[in-house]
């Protein structure tokens, strides 16, 4: 899903350029309005979550394997505008540390995991969510579904750009219909693991779960002895 | 079909490269370990002409039309020149170039489609235009790939954070990132240690039977860094952080660090401008 | 009329984001200069009542005031100066370090107080003298042994020279000499102090107060020594004094 | 001529990853039913030692073998075996526990073993009795207080009956009864086993023998009362008796 170097071409690039930037001026705009002590750090900890499951491979069949995109999760956990920035942080570092994505291109790998993804997926969880009732296990469906279609969300802005920008020979409508078919099956893998992820938080620290509403317990007072 | 053989390919290939990434290194620095400490002109240069000079440089490549052969292969000569005078031993360099792999998958399928004249290679019979836009991208991405890699191994993690600070990064990224920074050692030593515990009572991964474990693995980890996290957080504020950490204001670049960062875009213009003079 | 007491807590409560309640109504008194050893058995809610005591858990009932000023979560700049006054030693020295060397570790908090330079370096250089971690300077934190990490982690908060000072079992994973070493620092710090330890031996020498938490309430508050001669009460509440040792 | 020992460590050397060496040459020799004490002071390397001793941290120099079983990192299916003979528990807890429940986590070990159903239940069950946090058995290990954390950890690798135990301070954090509970539950158990600790009484309580490793290298192996008796030896090693203690 890392687009490389040389693959879409500067103009298409630097449109998508432009609209993550937009994407991103939105988000940081929308975060600053809900930060307080400790949001910077906990999507600092978002970032390094999906930068560690990025690197997490999990058997998909038969000897091959696949990997997290994270959007939706990061979404479901600490809110769609911290996603957008934790993720653009993510593709920032693996692009300069790691080579992982060109670095004319991170504005495209940006649009496609970081605001796709997200938004696409956050989008998917809360229509998901208001159908369910209201209780902890819906949570994890909703965000399960987000997980599901984030990922061919985020292949389908590639076909976009593949369609507008590439030099390569392959028809549109094959790239698409492979992306989207193996993105699929990819997004099962990130349904499963989004669902525990939120599943395990949401069962210990559902404080922590931006999409969810915690209802404060009772105290009760015992007497000193 | 064949598309969908070919993606599930691209991404053994990814977990193929991360494994080569990872395996060999273990509970160290994530910044340091892609970092290569040497004495050179490369690494006593800050990081934002640094960074500004591979993005220029980045540009300049991807802007050259495929067919200008002569012009890539100046790129290759210059960027090796600079990999060269940063000490960088050559097989880390192109142990590192595998992260592109799976895109070199999808380029040796390009050939097999296309339109237009048709050339035979062996049993194959391959596309001109397939041909063509193969290399396009093997040649591209190739190049973005080393250039990347000379600056991260000539540049420290949080340089380079630094660095993309001073070209304007947003506070609150420049914040996001350099907690992930801080926390991607931590994260990664728990992955480690919780590695270690696993496997110290027993247990191997070998496949899809194991997928339960390692997803409740995941979900454990998020847990576990993210309380980590926002207990050294809590341990931050104790001691008076508010939002910015410590670092001394480096002086202002002098125009001769400029020109010699600058210096490897500017070849690579010239070699662009020349071509161009050729071309019309 | 007494001053004003450096710590003060009243009818403390408070629950785990998990539904967990840890603390039941907690009530504790410090003045200012005394040392005080909290004791009591695993899970008694020490630690999170030491957490209690610069905000980092808000108080969810009850009050703390820290030298009259109360502590309140919502309140960022009363936050700041009680956590200046306030230095806490974490049970776990990973939760405590966190910069990429001791040396900028230990500087973390004198610079954001404002030290600089020269001042900055001679402090640094004081606290690691003080635990023993001179040769460490350069060395990242997650590198060192578990004891190591303790000692530099008693080191970061001694440098910020706190008014009051709360430490977490700071003698565990210390080699004997390192845990007398210990003791004669914080003996000769003239400075309100809690310290939580299991090691009775250790709050007898160094505090002349004790309190006892179990089960969230405080149940005995009174000097050591006499605490400590009260088998039943230690009884009740998994306390021991080693064998061969008496008060 | 004797049996294969339980533990062989022949001039193992180490060094970290970033460079710093932590073992320069140990020898040990550990023979079926010992339990041995492993002394030393703060960054020694004995946690590196430990760490050897199933092959976590692979034999760089020198060799590790247990029960006559060579300890190679190369070898997957001896390092399976060795394993599950030996049995680590970490220093620090967060390093051993990792699955979403206590009980999870117990029966994490015992279920790699094979072991199902009512027998792994039951295995579970005398694990958490052992260590007295049956209560605990639903929550999430990293939600327990330090101290419980430790007990729960105790009991892990207790849970899979390992023929070498091999404890890295693990009476640290305890209170005071757990601490003497855990030492009834160390003496009942009939196996191989290394301790390492800073508790110089808890050592002589529970083993015969005890070795000092300073520096990385063994600088004394002996009759623990004897070793304790040494003054001059525990102090060029930073050891100390506890005030009030003798041997
Ligand atoms: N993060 C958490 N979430 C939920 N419950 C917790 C959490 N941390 C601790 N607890 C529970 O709160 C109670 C008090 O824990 P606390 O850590 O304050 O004990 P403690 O007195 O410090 O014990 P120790 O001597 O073992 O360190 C315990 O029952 C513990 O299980
Ligand atoms: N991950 C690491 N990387 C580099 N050096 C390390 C690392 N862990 C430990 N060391 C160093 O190796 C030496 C031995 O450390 P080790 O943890 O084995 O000591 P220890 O005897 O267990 O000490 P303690 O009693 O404090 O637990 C120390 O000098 C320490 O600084
Ligand atoms: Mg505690
Ligand atoms: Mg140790």
């Amino acid at each position: 899903m890392h687009i490389p170097d040389g693959f879409i071409d500067l103009p298409t690039s630097a449109v998508f350029a432009a609209a993550s930037a937009g994407a991103i001026a939105y988000s940081l705009a929308g975060a600053r309005k809900q930060l307080d002590e400790k949001s910077a750090p906990l999507a600092g900890l978002t970032a390094v979550f999906i930068f560690a499951v990025q690197m997490l491979n999990f058997p998909v069949a038969a000897g091959t394997s696949g990997h997290l995109l994270g959007g939706a999760l990061a979404a479901v956990l600490v809110g769609p505008y911290a996603a957008t920035l934790a993720l653009t942080v993510v593709l920032l570092m693996q692009g300069f540390l790691f080579a992982d994505g060109g670095l004319s291109a991170i504005g495209l790998n940006v649009f496609n995991m970081g605001v796709l993804g997200v938004w696409g997926g956050y989008a998917v969880f809360l229509l998901v969510r208001k159908v369910l009732p209201k209780n902890k296990s819906s949570i994890s469906i909703a965000a399960a579904a987000g997980g599901l279609i984030s990922v061919p969300i985020a292949a389908v802005g590639f076909v976009i750009q593949y369609a507008i920008g590439a030099t390569a020979t392959f028809s549109v409508s094959a790239v698409l219909s492979a992306m989207v078919g193996t993105h699929i099956l990819i997004g099962i893998g990130e349904a499963i693991i989004t669902a525990l992820t939120v599943g395990a938080v949401m069962a210990s620290r559902s404080d922590l779960v931006f999409g969810w509403k915690n209802e404060t317990s009772k105290l009760e007072i015992r007497a000193q002895k | 079909m064949r598309f969908l053989a070919v993606y599930f390919y691209c991404y053994v290939a990814r977990t193929l490269k991360i494994k080569v990434e990872t395996s060999h290194h273990h509970g160290h620095d994530v910044g340091e370990r892609l970092y290569i400490h040497r004495h050179s002109v490369v690494h006593s240069l800050p990081a934002h002409p640094k960074i500004i000079a591979a993005l220029l440089f980045i540009f300049t490549v991807v802007a050259t039309p495929i067919t200008w052969w002569f012009n890539f292969l100046g790129y290759f000569v210059l960027i090796l020149v600079v990999a060269i005078t940063a000490k960088i031993p050559l097989k880390t360099l192109f142990t590192r170039a595998l992260i592109e792999v799976p895109f070199v998958f999808f380029a040796f399928l390009m050939p097999f489609f296309g339109k237009g004249e048709v050339v035979s290679v062996g049993p194959f019979d391959l596309y001109q235009e397939g041909l063509i836009a193969a290399a396009g991208i093997l040649i591209k991405g190739t190049l973005g790939v080393l250039t990347a890699i000379t600056l991260s191994t000539s540049t420290t993690a949080r340089e380079m954070l630094r660095g993309l600070e001073k070209l304007k990064l947003p506070t609150l990224m420049v914040q996001i990132a350099s907690f992930m920074l801080r926390y991607v050692n931590v994260v990664n030593d728990e992955m480690e240690r919780m590695k270690v515990a696993r496997e110290s009572r027993g247990f191997n991964a070998t496949g899809i039977k194991h997928w339960k474990v390692l997803a409740t693995a995941a979900g454990a980890l998020f847990i576990r860094s993210y309380e980590r996290g926002e207990r050294v957080h809590l341990a931050m504020l104790s001691r008076g952080y508010t939002g910015i950490l410590p670092h001394e204001e480096p002086p202002k670049l002098s125009k001769s660090v400029w020109f010699t960062a600058l210096a490897l875009p500017i070849s690579a213009l010239t070699i662009l401008a020349i071509s161009l003079g050729f071309n019309i | 009329m007494s001053s004003t007491p450096s710590l003060l807590i009243e009818n403390l409560a408070f629950a785990y984001p998990d539904g967990n309640q840890a603390l039941y109504g907690v009530n504790l008194k410090i003045e200012k200069g005394e040392r005080v050893a909290l004791l009591g058995p695993n899970g008694a809610g020490k630690t999170t009542l030491v957490m209690h005591m610069n905000g980092i858990h808000p108080t969810a009932h009850g009050k703390v005031e820290v030298a009259g000023q109360l502590v309140d979560a919502k309140d960022k700049e009363s936050l700041k100066s009680i956590r200046s006054k306030v230095g806490i030693v974490f049970q776990d020295p990973d939760d405590q370090l966190f910069m990429p060397t001791v040396g900028e570790d230990i500087a973390f908090g004198p610079y954001n107080m404002g030290k600089r330079g020269a001042e900055l370096a001679a402090i640094v250089d004081d606290a690691l003298r003080l635990v023993g971690m001179s040769e460490f300077k350069d060395r990242p934190p997650h590198h060192l042994s578990f004891g190591q990490r303790r000692r530099v982690a008693v080191a970061t908060v001694l440098a910020m020279k706190p008014e009051i000072l709360v430490l977490d079992e700071p003698s565990s994973n210390l080699d004997p000499a390192s845990r007398r070493e210990l003791a004669d620092i914080l003996r000769s710090l003239d400075i309100t102090m809690v310290m939580v330890t299991h090691d009775l031996p250790y709050a007898l020498e160094l505090c002349e107060r004790s309190v006892i938490l179990s089960g969230g309430v405080m149940v005995a508050d009174g000097n050591t020594a006499e605490i400590l001669k009260n088998d039943e009460l230690l009884k009740a509440n998994r306390l021991e004094l080693p064998v061969g040792f008496s008060v």
